[in-house]
């Protein structure tokens, strides 16, 4: 195992950090802001590179890995960005582009690249926690002719309430397809609402939408497999953008614990705080070791030992995450339960992390069921 | 020694429990029991109704309007409350400021403020907290400088807990700046819609905006409007601060809590999870165990290795346990704590993200559960108090 | 619920106190004695009343309850009494007591309740792990006559190296069977060694065992019922020795912090040991609030709230023990972990207790399984 | 970064694997893997097969007889010699003398000294500790006073470990009376045969006896045997316990003793067992993060946010998921636990109270494993070390 990171890897690194400073100011981050401002941010992130990072070259990409998304990811959390760049740029893309014909990879994945057209992810149903087996899907696609009927609900998809197309995973008589749905599709209705860390999220309700075999991604044992990839590939996503909101919530700390005082000393010098705050920091910096290990696993490993790798670096930092964010606020006491003090943000940024495709106990199963496989 | 209680207190028990039953309204109980926003009319139907059955003040006594109970009874009626979905007192009319009036007020002060804080017609804002002082109550720095027959207060409180349900507002101030801290503190009550009092909301990070701050700018009150001799506030605040923490363990509160997971595990389909079994099962029991120790030191002649400091054990180990039970609830939500609408908290209508259940409430609520640690002296001053009486004594 | 003591039962707290101090002082404590020596002891006990404690009083006992006896035992805890108290006089007197014909009590209990007949209980087997159903029992009776015969292996006899007589649990036909076999008996033969405490215990080899109807106690449901129901007895006596055991290590701690200097200040300074401590004293009166529950639901309640409360008990108590033996060592240093020391005699003797009939995962099963029952 | 080791680092692991699956003695093995104790001539046995191979100290640099690996074959060298049941390296000469004397002793000392050191022909005992001072090293008492070409030594030394294999002593004394403390410390070396000098076993809670007290008593010990300068033994001790700590995470010994766990765990049929299960793979998870966060740190071009930190907070992560993991094996014992007998920890015969499995042994594991958190510098100091630099940076 080696963590050293390349001159280019640091460079990318560099740069994002540049480009989030700048757009998302700390009195920014946690706040709403314009559609238009949104639009804005994301055109740069295409410029820079970003958002086409793991797309192809001949799709207009740089045909990079997770590690190098890693980077970007990290500096997002840390700056509690609400661009989609997990459900566009890691997840819609880069089903696309392992999936997608060369057709289907010109007709959605460049535009994805070049920031024209945002796809969010419909993966989880009203019905079931966490069931990713297409048997238990309740969407469901019937032939018509050449063509298929979509039915039923998805919920919980990130960046849902304005995406500009979805990639829909849905079962055909027990196998598993992943499809892409275009926002305007005849029979799709959306509703939206907020997410905890006040992101976009919405249901999607399929009436017999129509979708024609050019949707179709994937079928079978190959979207199956996809899909296991993909999740995956969130999962290490999750993580790096976790580390980065928790490096953030922990400086806070720091800073806090240097200055405010109580009873005539700054909290620093009370040696129960000096203690969590050490327990706070191994937490964090076994959280960046384990986001790099998923990374690394993702782009590396066989699929078993990818699953096991990236199951446990969740279980590590939402472990982190929650010990950093209940330290943070007990620290900052009252204040840090208040909307206008940023840990707050951070705390609930960490909190749907964790929870999105997959929480703790989820992450467990399959960090024991891939450690029975391999064994 | 009894495992059971009395015949008596049994009955009285179930006296409370038919009352809740009776008299509660379904639409609050069902905010309460869903972890859901309450609105002052909320609180205000309720405790209207306890007073109307003499229940209002149980913590006063019996000549001041209480009902005169045993510290049992007292036991027994916020567990069966609680339990039965009933709001809480979250008065500090009631809890706080009555027990102060009734001990230092004068019988003109009582006679003005005290049957109306029973009636619910005034409710009291408490005024202690500062910005950049939090626990640490002593180092405070408003002010309040005689002029005649009056004080004229300056100064900016904070964390100051439904004020925008208030019209009054008690509060230490500092009428001799030279004295140490603790000292040369006083204890005044003024009403909130005096001139140059401003009382602003503070929005919380889970949505929630109980606590407000309270700017006071060359506000005028009336001298008569101090409790009981001037630079003496601080031993009023303790011996408040003293009944604030009584009842703080929130057994009934985290029985009802407890109830409610079991509810939800078993709406979920996962009464088979044998993890979060073994959690319900494990804090159950410590909830006994914290149960059988309240009960013990009300009990008081037994040994109690930490005498002077059960009031902060039982604080500390009440709300760790309480923010155990939420961080479990918040476990079982899986994903649904997610999406979130603040109209969903507060049942005015049914996001369609959420579809009608709770669960979005549960990631409120793990959030609104991190206070426990903090409010009315943060855990680690408690556990800082007590060592101190076990380790010199 | 009413924790207050009566003036009889203050009483009899002192008196044990007075004897516990004498007999037992601090530098005894953890040590091994003569055989001699503790026979005297036990004859003391017996003339203070305390062996007969719960006996009926046509046996010269007091005919007093679990409540009373808990300060008994608390005492011994405290001062790490190797005598066997809790086999003779908690368990196998209290089964005599409840079961044994009047011919029997007077053969066996009288004597036991003067201190001349020391009688362990001979319940585990060395195949299964805390399955005290007659079906699982290896030791099995067999019909001979009139009489049976007894045959199998009973292991983790607590005193029962020098025992003179044993209540003997065995399985007939599938029924449970609670008898009375002399140390004598011919075809058995005893193993003895060490506790991790440094007490006594044996394994018995039952090999062909005469048994005459009158040494049977009880059978069948008659006999279930009056296991459970001392069970239940056992554990909230080693609740109430356990939350002696802590009180003494809570006790040498809080001296040792105010004492002991480290880097220039008494260790009572530290902030984060002071917090500790607190922890420990709140787990110390939780345990000994609970040690009450369990004693007055012995003597008050029915078997099922009974079997609720006195495991709910064992739990909590031994939580407890563990975090105040791993801080009390910690906090003493290496110092803490030498035999010398008393901290590591009374972290052992908590262990021991833990692990008498019923560890945690088996107490938190019995409290789940009650509760089912109950509701 | 590269998730997997390169091709010539799998090739050395796999060495290392055959090396000791071929070279370990089978009963030496059990009585690793089972938690037993072990004998000096087990320990002299294995490292004897070491330096035969060229293996016995990879921490000294190449020209001292080292066998020039890189952090990370080390790293690799420690975690398969622990997997396969080797003895750990306890040797205080091997670990925490060698480097002293290499970094700071003069060629004759190197030569007197480390050959013996690599042939275990010289045991070495660490002197540091006294009675009352504990992690506090700077107060100690012991002193050496000058007398012609001797140091005339008194003083009392605790928690030695080995002392009873060892025929050395190095040793911290007080050769300046008035300086503050940390200063005025020289570094001595002498010979455990010399008059004056007693050792005494300290018997252990779990039985054991690797600890021992020295007493010394007008013990005169020759000038030469002076390492460095005199008054600068804290600058050489402070070098010393830097080694000391790497490698204290212990990541192969915490891997060794979940086989252990997962194995009894089988064993007992408790497979089924959905706690234990859980438990298991919860701390496979923390080790997995521990590992991941120690390799990382030798690969070093990594930002690390404590910097000078990392060993310390690898020891207190690392002792105390070791502490846990005991732990876990203490519960998968269950009753097994209440017997003990030292003859079954010793191997010399089988205790019929037990039967022939280990289980007896956890019980004194989980004991010893205590030591952890309270040796090389108590977890507390560790913490206290690690915040004054996160704090104050």
């Amino acid at each position: 195992m080696d963590f050293s990171i390349s001159e280019e890897q640091l460079q990318l690194r560099d740069a994002v950090k540049r480009f989030c400073d700048g757009e998302y100011p700390p009195e920014m981050r946690g706040q709403q802001v314009s559609a238009d401002m949104r639009r804005e941010r994301w055109g740069m992130m295409a410029e820079l590179g970003l958002i086409g990072l793991a797309v192809s070259e001949t799709c207009g990409g740089s045909d990079l890995g997770m590690v190098e998304q890693m980077g970007v990811l990290e500096e997002l959390g840390r700056c509690l960005s609400p661009e989609p760049y997990l459900s566009t740029a890691v997840i819609s893309g880069s089903l696309i582009n392992a999936l997608g014909t060369s057709e289907q990879q010109q007709r959605w994945l460049a535009p994805i690249a070049m920031g024209q057209l945002r796809v969010a992810f419909a993966l989880d149903e009203p019905r079931e926690r966490y069931a990713y087996q297409a048997s238990l899907m309740e969407c469901r696609l019937t032939l018509e002719g050449e063509d298929y009927r979509l039915s039923g609900e998805k919920s919980l998809v990130l960046d849902g309430a304005d995406a500009d197309a979805y990639v829909v995973a849905a079962q055909h008589d027990g196998a598993l397809q992943l499809l892409v749905v275009p926002a305007d599709a005849v029979g799709l209705t959306r509703t939206t609402g907020s997410t905890l860390d006040s992101r976009e999220i919405a249901t999607l309700c399929f009436a017999d939408v129509l979708i024609s075999s050019g949707q179709v991604l994937a079928e079978g044992e190959r979207a199956e497999c996809a899909l296991q990839a993909v999740l995956d590939r969130t999962s290490a996503a999750l993580c790096a953008e976790s580390v980065g909101a928790m490096t953030e919530l922990v400086e806070q700390t720091r800073e806090f614990l240097k200055v405010r005082k109580q009873f005539g000393a700054v909290l620093g010098k009370f040696q129960v705080l000096q203690h969590r705050f050490v327990d706070m920091v191994i937490a964090l910096e076994q959280s960046r070791s384990m986001a790099a290990v998923a990374a690394m696993a993702v782009d590396e490993a066989d699929a078993e030992k990818s699953r096991k790798l990236v199951s446990a670096a969740r279980v590590s930092v939402a472990r982190a995450a929650r010990l950093i964010s209940k330290e943070a606020v007990q620290m900052h006491g009252a204040m840090g339960m208040t909307d206008e003090c940023q840990v707050g943000h951070y705390v609930k940024r960490l909190m749907v992390a964790e929870r999105l495709f997959g929480d703790i106990s989820h992450q467990l199963q399959n960090f024991a069921k891939s450690t029975a496989t391999a064994a | 020694m009894r495992l059971e209680f009395t015949p008596k207190e049994e009955a009285f028990r179930q006296e409370v429990r038919q009352f809740v039953k009776d008299e509660l309204d379904s639409a609050i109980k069902a905010k309460v029991e869903r972890g859901l926003r309450l609105e002052k009319a909320d609180y205000v139907a309720w405790y209207t109704k306890l007073f109307d059955k003499g229940w209002i003040t149980p913590g006063w006594p019996e000549e001041e309007g209480g009902p005169g109970w045993t510290p049992i009874q007292k036991y027994l009626f916020d567990e069966e409350t609680l339990l039965g979905g009933a709001p809480r007192i979250i008065a500090s009319g009631i809890n706080m400021l009555g027990p102060v009036l009734i001990a230092f007020g004068t019988p003109k002060q009582k006679d003005q403020y005290l049957p109306a804080i029973r009636r619910s017609e005034s409710w009291w804002a408490q005024g202690f907290s500062e910005p950049g002082a939090g626990s640490d109550l002593a180092s405070m720095r408003t002010t309040a400088v005689r002029d005649g027959d009056h004080y004229i207060v300056n100064g900016h409180k904070v964390w100051t807990s439904y004020a925008h349900f208030c019209d009054k507002l008690f509060c230490l101030v500092k009428t001799d700046k030279d004295a140490k801290p603790q000292e040369g503190i006083s204890f005044l009550l003024m009403d909130l819609d005096t001139p140059g009092i401003e009382v602003r909301p503070i929005k919380l990070y889970e949505g929630g905006n109980d606590l407000n701050e309270v700017y006071l700018d060359n506000v005028r009150v009336p001298v008569e409007n101090l409790i009981g001799e001037e630079n003496k506030g601080w031993t009023y605040a303790k011996y408040l601060l003293g009944h604030e923490r009584t009842g703080i363990a929130g057994i009934g509160a985290s029985k009802q809590q407890l109830l409610r997971v079991k509810r939800l595990i078993k709406e979920q389909g996962m009464a088979g999870d044998s993890h979060f079994q073994r959690r319900v099962t494990e804090l159950e029991i410590e909830l006994i165990a914290l149960e059988a120790t309240g009960l013990r030191i009300l009990g008081a002649n037994q040994t109690f290795n930490a005498q002077g400091a059960e009031a902060s054990m039982l604080k500390v180990r009440g709300t760790e346990l309480r923010q155990d039970i939420f961080e479990l609830l918040y476990e079982v939500a899986g994903p649904a704590v997610i999406p979130f609408s603040e109209e969903a908290m507060r049942l005015e209508g049914v996001d369609p993200l959420i579809g009608d259940d709770e669960r979005s409430s549960l990631a409120a609520n793990f959030l609104d559960s991190r206070k426990l640690s903090i409010y009315g002296g943060t855990n680690e001053v408690q556990r800082n108090v007590t060592s101190k009486m076990l380790l010199q004594g």
